[in-house]
């Protein structure tokens, strides 16, 4: 059983590994923005997956995983949602403000006058 | 027992594939709803994923919020997007725009396998202490007792973290919608999204004070039971069952700060009567805890909800 | 077994400085908008009454401030520890928050019908998350626990930057936001697999742990350029002057002071405690050769801009950048204590005055924008003549930039200078004179403007009060004092270091 | 194997190739009506079955009723998604 849940960590570990490239190419490569955000929560999904292994791989006393990492993955996804509704709050109100959804836009150089 | 192993390995593969096919796919279409509901989908495999890795509280998790209310947000904002913002210019797959990331990105990937098939053996693991601890805490879940004892710090500065998000969304409202509440019901709300709205909400509450009881001893708790009950707010909301309540009331603002409040109190109080911040006395160690949970859960569904439902839209009521 | 940390008397105090903040933010949300302005008040006073305790316990007990929270002993657990650098952090974070709070009253209190309104109610709760996290990055003891810390900086300091709701300030938040969160992931992401090596995410234990695998590096890979995102350092800086410049000038203030110091921090950490000497060697001078970049490119860039607000941030990257050079100054990953040497205590004191200078430079900026209607440095002239103060403070801040005698900085940039010579690393001491040249270039642009005659006269668009303007000038005249300071209270930065559990397991 | 372990295979079994069904329906059918005639048919069916499979391996009471009320669950959300999806498919349709 051991050998198995090994196994099935290091795959899954992997497909981390997998997640977090894929999702970081999404974030630094993809123009639009909303795309953007999704590519942040597969990067998140990725890192929680690498937790998840490590999880899994201190299986012990019965205990399916290492409750540690477990928490922080909960806690993680938590702080992640919080991330992508704050990201698409500023993004809905950058839309209706400029009528544009990209950084690529010509961007008018800020001023501080109110 | 072979046969065994390798359907369940077998099972493993096509999960990963499908988790790996589906991220790509939401890189590389053209159809940015499309991208969504890949993601969504996504999120609901990844939850079978965690329950495989026999992490069923992060199962729990990642199913109700990264399938469901992420996906909300997504859906929400890309309706948004499509009537207020131009649509973005079409970029010509020119390999000079995206082979360097790609090639930059390959190789984090490529350091991380690395790093995860070369993880010490036997794996270090926190199970024997968290487990030979768990009496003092009176409870049965170890994962909850990670996050309400062990490292309640954690969660209790993550619920701030919530808040601060909160109050982040509602200062992007218009200066005179501040302080009032978010347009959550569309125009036209179909008939059976009303019937759904009138008879889930009750099996929902239900399920949520079941989590959060359960939660003390077996897989569930206070974040799922949360995820819960914003969902069926929403879904009360959505069907104009109700409207969104503004966001001044003192009522909903007791609420959201209502459960980090109670924690940090219990917190101070550990330094009085036990040994130290955020340390429970042993007795009342279980009951504390799930009361701090119970309130908790409202301030999480209230925070979560309202997150979803976006900065207020019409201005208060005077 | 004997536990890993022993709780001191006094530890209590890292607790308080952590949640006091954090309660007011509650507290505020609970009362309401009228009642935010006087809670935060309140806060500020104890929450410096908090840290100034702090400093007297570590200088009374000489060792470092410990606390184990919930008694649970790491690795279970967390454990909050305060040596002698973290408590000069906390300190200073303490003084610039009092300083910042107080400006704000007074600025918000300018347009009564405005106090309560949006603006003010948001940036007071922001304010207290801003304060929690930043004393939990100076105190916390676990790499979980700090990722926590640098998301309440992130989810506090974005929707400061964009309060004034106008759309290019939206675009600079969400490009903060961006850089923020790609920083955060990657210091997660190193910290998940630390824990997959080592099994706990405690600095001590993870320090005196003998062996290191390829985990180590690849996570201090991550984590490093991840927290460089999150500090701005060239060539990441792209999204720190919108987002400095378009915040309103209390927020600006906090942000480029204090904000960006927390990743420096951790960076310091992670490079000093944690990294095993070679790669610590190795690291140190990456970092000095992007902090040397960091102050060339980015003082050039201050010179050609022309909005005051926007040159004040740019030079915010480029004198982050002095930071970095120390590494390689201090001999950090040689074998030697880095904390005895002068670039240490040069840093430090670079760090301090920084601070304070900045934080008094974007006060005297919103300070011009608010009474003349626009920071357009080349249509400024004379506002010396009609704000003397703010002018003063202009200059006065600006001598600690350069680091010109008598000041802060130039106490700073001398030892660092003498660290470099004495080192033999000519390359860093030609990049700090020329630093301080180029510095000397934007300030005395500015400090030209105000001082002109124009063809016709300044107006203000509004009566600025006497206090407003005296706020930052305290803190001006603080960053110069600190040129007057003995160095002796920079031996307070020993305390604690080294770590005495490392160095006998 | 017993006869409650037979049982249970079969059941399972029967829906798993209730769901592939379904599931090529979605992407071989013309329209969405169509489409969503064989996903709602087969998956309320194919999970009924193995919700009915599981059932004998349940220790308790409980666990049973457990099952029974996801599959109850389950059904309500899918009819309600299935009219939702319907209804918009209807208001399209006209101007197709």
């Amino acid at each position: 059983m051991s050998a198995m849940a090994l196994t099935s960590a290091s795959l899954f570990g992997l497909c981390g590994a997998a997640l977090v490239g894929i999702g970081l190419f999404c974030i630094v490569s993809h123009p639009d923005l909303l795309r953007r955000i999704i590519g942040f929560n597969i990067l998140g999904a990725g890192i929680f997956l690498v937790f998840g292994a490590v999880a899994r791989r201190g299986a012990a006393m019965e205990l399916g995983g290492d409750p540690v990492p477990q928490a922080m993955v909960i806690t993680g996804i938590v702080v992640a949602f919080a991330a992508t509704a704050l990201a698409i709050a500023l993004l809905r109100r950058l839309a209706s403000l400029t009528g544009s959804a990209t950084f690529e836009a010509p961007a008018a150089p800020p001023r501080s006058e109110p | 027992m072979s046969l065994f192993w390798s359907i369940s390995l077998l099972f493993d593969i096509a999960l990963v594939a499908g988790l790996i096919a589906l991220a790509l796919h939401v890189v590389v279409t053209r159809d940015g709803r499309g991208a969504i509901l890949a993601f969504i989908a996504f999120g609901l495999l990844l939850g079978i994923g965690w329950a495989r890795l026999a992490s069923v509280d992060v199962a729990l998790t990642e199913a109700a919020i990264g399938g469901g209310l992420t996906g909300m947000l997504l859906l929400r904002a890309h309706a948004h997007l499509a009537r207020h913002a131009a649509p973005p210019p079409p970029v010509a797959p020119e390999p000079r725009r995206w082979l360097v990331p790609a090639i930059a990105c390959g190789l984090v990937t490529l350091a991380l396998t690395a790093v995860v098939l070369a993880f010490p053996q036997p794996a270090p693991s926190l199970a024997h202490q968290a487990v030979a601890s768990l009496e003092t805490t009176g409870l049965g879940n170890p994962v909850t007792a990670v996050l309400l004892a062990y490292r309640a710090i954690d969660t209790l500065l993550e619920k701030i973290v919530l808040i601060l998000a909160l109050v982040g969304v509602w200062s992007l409202s218009r200066d005179a919608a501040w302080g009032g509440a978010s347009q959550l019901q569309p125009a036209v709300v179909p008939e059976p999204l009303v019937f759904l709205a009138r008879v889930l909400p009750p099996f929902g509450v239900l399920i949520a004070v079941y989590e959060v009881w359960v939660g003390a001893d077996l897989p569930g708790g206070t974040f799922q039971a949360g995820t819960i009950l914003a969902a069926m707010a929403l879904l009360v909301m959505l069907a104009g069952l109700r409207p969104a309540p503004p966001t001044q009331a003192r009522a909903l603002r007791v609420m959201l700060a209502g459960g980090p409040a109670l924690f940090v109190l219990v917190g101070f109080l550990g330094v009085a009567v036990a040994q130290g911040f955020l340390s429970y006395p042993e007795a009342i160690a279980k009951p504390l805890i799930v009361g701090i949970e119970a309130a908790l859960t409202l301030s999480i569904a209230g925070t979560l909800a309202l997150l979803v439902a976006g900065p207020p839209d019409r201005a208060p009521e005077p | 077994m004997t536990p890993t940390y022993a709780a001191t008397s006094g530890g209590l105090l890292l607790v308080l400085a952590v949640m006091l903040p954090a309660a007011a933010a509650l507290a505020m949300l609970v009362l309401g908008p009228r009642h935010t302005r006087r809670v935060a008040l309140i806060a500020l006073a104890l929450g410096l009454v908090v840290a100034l305790a702090t400093g007297l316990q570590l200088v009374r007990s000489g060792t470092a401030l410990i606390y184990v929270i919930g008694n649970w002993q790491p690795p279970l657990g967390i454990a909050l520890r305060a040596d002698g650098l973290s408590v000069m952090m906390l300190a200073v974070t303490a003084v610039v928050m009092a300083a910042t709070g107080l400006f704000a009253r007074e600025l918000f209190g300018l347009d009564l019908a405005t106090s309560d309104g949006r603006l003010a109610t948001s940036f007071w709760i922001l304010l207290m998350g801003l304060w929690s996290g930043l004393n939990l990055v100076f105190v916390s003891q676990d790499l979980f626990n700090l990722y926590v810390a640098l998301e309440l900086l992130t989810f506090a300091a974005v929707p400061l930057v964009c309060l004034d709701g106008r759309g290019e300030t939206m675009a600079a938040a969400l490009r903060y936001l961006m850089f923020a969160l790609l920083g955060s992931m990657f210091y997660l992401l190193g910290a998940g697999l630390l824990y997959g090596a080592y099994g706990t995410l405690d600095i001590r234990l993870i320090a005196s742990a003998g062996q290191h695998g390829p985990a180590m590096a690849i996570a201090l890979a991550l984590m490093i350029p991840g927290l460089l995102a999150k500090a701005a350092l060239f060539p990441l800086h792209l999204w720190l002057p919108p987002a400095h410049a378009g915040a309103p000038a209390a927020a600006s203030a906090v942000l480029s002071a204090l904000v960006i110091k927390a990743p420096v921090f951790l960076i310091l950490r992670l490079v000093v405690d944690i990294a095993p000497p070679g790669a610590a060697a190795v690291a140190g001078q990456v970092l000095a050769v992007l902090g040397a970049a960091s102050i060339l490119f980015c003082s050039v860039m201050a010179l050609r801009q022309e909005r005051l607000k926007l040159m004040i941030a740019y030079s915010t990257v480029a004198q982050i950048g002095y930071l970095f050079i120390v590494f390689p100054l201090a001999g950090v990953g040689d074998g030697t204590a880095p904390w005895g040497t002068i670039a240490w205590t040069g840093g430090a004191l670079q760090l301090t005055s920084h601070a304070l200078a900045k934080a008094a430079m974007f006060m005297a900026a919103g300070i011009v924008a608010e009474a003349i209607g626009h920071d357009r440095i080349r249509d400024l002239g004379g506002f010396g003549r009609v704000l003397p103060l703010t002018a003063t403070t202009f200059g006065l801040a600006g001598l600690s930039l350069m680091g010109i005698p008598p000041s802060g900085g130039f106490i700073a940039k001398c030892l660092l200078l003498t660290a470099a010579a004495i080192g033999g690393h000519l390359w860093l001491a030609l990049t700090i004179l020329a630093g301080g040249l180029l510095a000397g270039g934007y300030v005395f642009r500015v400090m030209d403007r105000a001082l002109a005659t124009p063809a016709q006269p300044l107006l203000l668009r509004k009566p600025i009060p006497l206090r407003l303007e005296l706020i930052p000038l305290v803190l001006a005249v603080l960053a110069v004092g600190l040129g007057f300071l003995p160095l002796a209270p920079f031996g307070l930065l020993q305390i604690g270091r080294p770590d005495i559990a490392l160095v006998s397991p | 194997m017993g006869l409650a372990d037979a049982f249970t295979l079969v059941c399972a079994v029967a829906g798993a190739i209730l769901f592939l069904a379904g599931t090529l329906g979605l992407l071989r059918f013309p329209d969405t009506l169509s489409r969503l005639h064989a996903l709602s048919k087969a998956d309320s069916l194919g999970l009924g079955l193995i919700v009915l499979g599981l059932l004998p391996q349940q220790a308790s009471l409980m666990g049973g009723v457990k099952l029974i009320c996801i599959w109850l669950l389950a059904q309500l959300s899918a009819a309600t998604a299935s009219q939702l999806i319907a209804g918009i498919a209807a208001r399209r349709k006209p101007q197709a």
